[in-house]
């Protein structure tokens, strides 16, 4: 089993297979911490009916990757798996899966948070809503970054 | 030559998708991200407004870069909004 | 569906079918953290096999129900799942699930963090480790009380 | 009559799973958990020393107690071990 899995994907992802993928034949992590972004309607206004992810393939991964390397780095971690969705992706979809297993409760927490936290200020992702109004770039917020600054890059 | 990528909405509004560039055309050499801007904004008033520092990161070959970073030639630049993934 | 939903069970839970209670019909919250504690072999030193949880059955529920109050006070939360097991459990089984969604990524990571350091140090439970070298009552530890103490009981 | 349950390591160590006491029994009236305790603890060694507040929580009708907590006629009161659930 890998330690680390990242993926970028169209396709959706299965829960229960990567549950399962961060505790089958390991023994030594007792907590496991998820993190699943999902659709939602009230982005920035308007009635969202979809979106569309755009990514830098190529950048996206090798900055996925030194995030989980980063994480791994201030904590002790078991497994981390990485799921990112991109193209378009309707109301209640799943966009976005962190999951990370460790023998201690507070790293896996701390590690899962880290990640989603970067991952939404460094990784190469641009989202666009689609409403019955038409199409909306969504705009960086300022929140996120005050959220990533507090790990002390 | 250097290849610039353009992504989410500054490949929209400047109907750019990739540009090649022969690095001799930015006049003097080494040349950095905020000369490379400075370049590339003479373009337009709407590549001058989309490129300026607070609207569009920078990334060379496919790290982010600061304004100060040097671009040497056959690199992979790219040109983009700040992110929204997550 | 419940907004809050809290059970004290020996028999296994599911994480697929908790994670669509979380999910199901709910158009509000893009983020949902999950915590699941599983069976260990390392937590006071030697071979565990396996763990016996008991539990005082009336305030675990009280006191469960309290923490979750608790949490909703300090964070804008969707719905809440808490599953807890008791009885004997075997190596690398789950003990306990806590699920939190919300419209905010930051609430939700929060909140599960928050109901787990309470959780492991107010709910009415205690575990037995059973290994060859016999049974052992498991001490309950300081660093579980840093952890709680935190948040500013 | 109070009822008084025992959890835990204590359970096990005072083979006790169950009290019932007239509160009447205690002496003096309001009593308060420090006061149960000292009563409780008087029965042998083995109860004064897993029943010492560093040792044993107090909850009363199902909530956790301090030590100045009054208990009343007809209350549940357990004695348990510092939790370790999770």
């Amino acid at each position: 089993m890998r330690q680390n899995f990242i993926k970028v994907q169209q396709q959706d992802f299965n829960l229960e297979a990567e549950y399962r993928a961060l505790c089958l034949d390991n023994q030594q992590d007792g907590a496991v911490v998820f993190f699943v972004g999902l659709v939602r309607d009230f982005n920035q206004g308007a009635e969202v009916k979809s979106l569309f992810l755009e990514h830098y393939s190529g950048m996206t991964e090798k900055c996925l990757e030194s995030i989980v390397v980063q994480a791994r780095d201030k904590w002790q971690l078991g497994r981390v798996r990485v799921l990112h969705r991109v193209g378009q992706l309707e109301l209640g979809e799943q966009i976005v899966f962190v999951g990370v297993s460790s023998p201690h409760r507070k790293n896996a927490f701390e590690a899962c948070e880290f990640i989603m936290d970067y991952l939404k200020t460094q990784a190469p992702f641009w989202k666009k809503e689609l409403s019955p109004e038409g199409e909306t770039w969504l705009e960086a917020k300022q929140s996120d970054h005050n959220e990533a600054d507090k790990w002390g890059a | 030559m250097i290849k610039i990528l353009f992504f989410g909405q500054l490949r929209e509004v400047l109907q750019t998708e990739i540009l090649q560039l022969d690095i001799n055309e930015l006049g003097k050499l080494p040349v950095n991200v905020a000369e490379l801007r400075v370049f590339l904004q003479a373009k337009s008033e709407l590549w001058q407004e989309y490129l300026c520092s607070s609207r569009s990161l920078v990334a060379v070959n496919q790290t982010m870069a600061s304004e100060t970073n040097l671009i040497a030639d056959d690199d992979e630049v790219a040109l983009f909004p700040p992110v929204t993934g997550g």
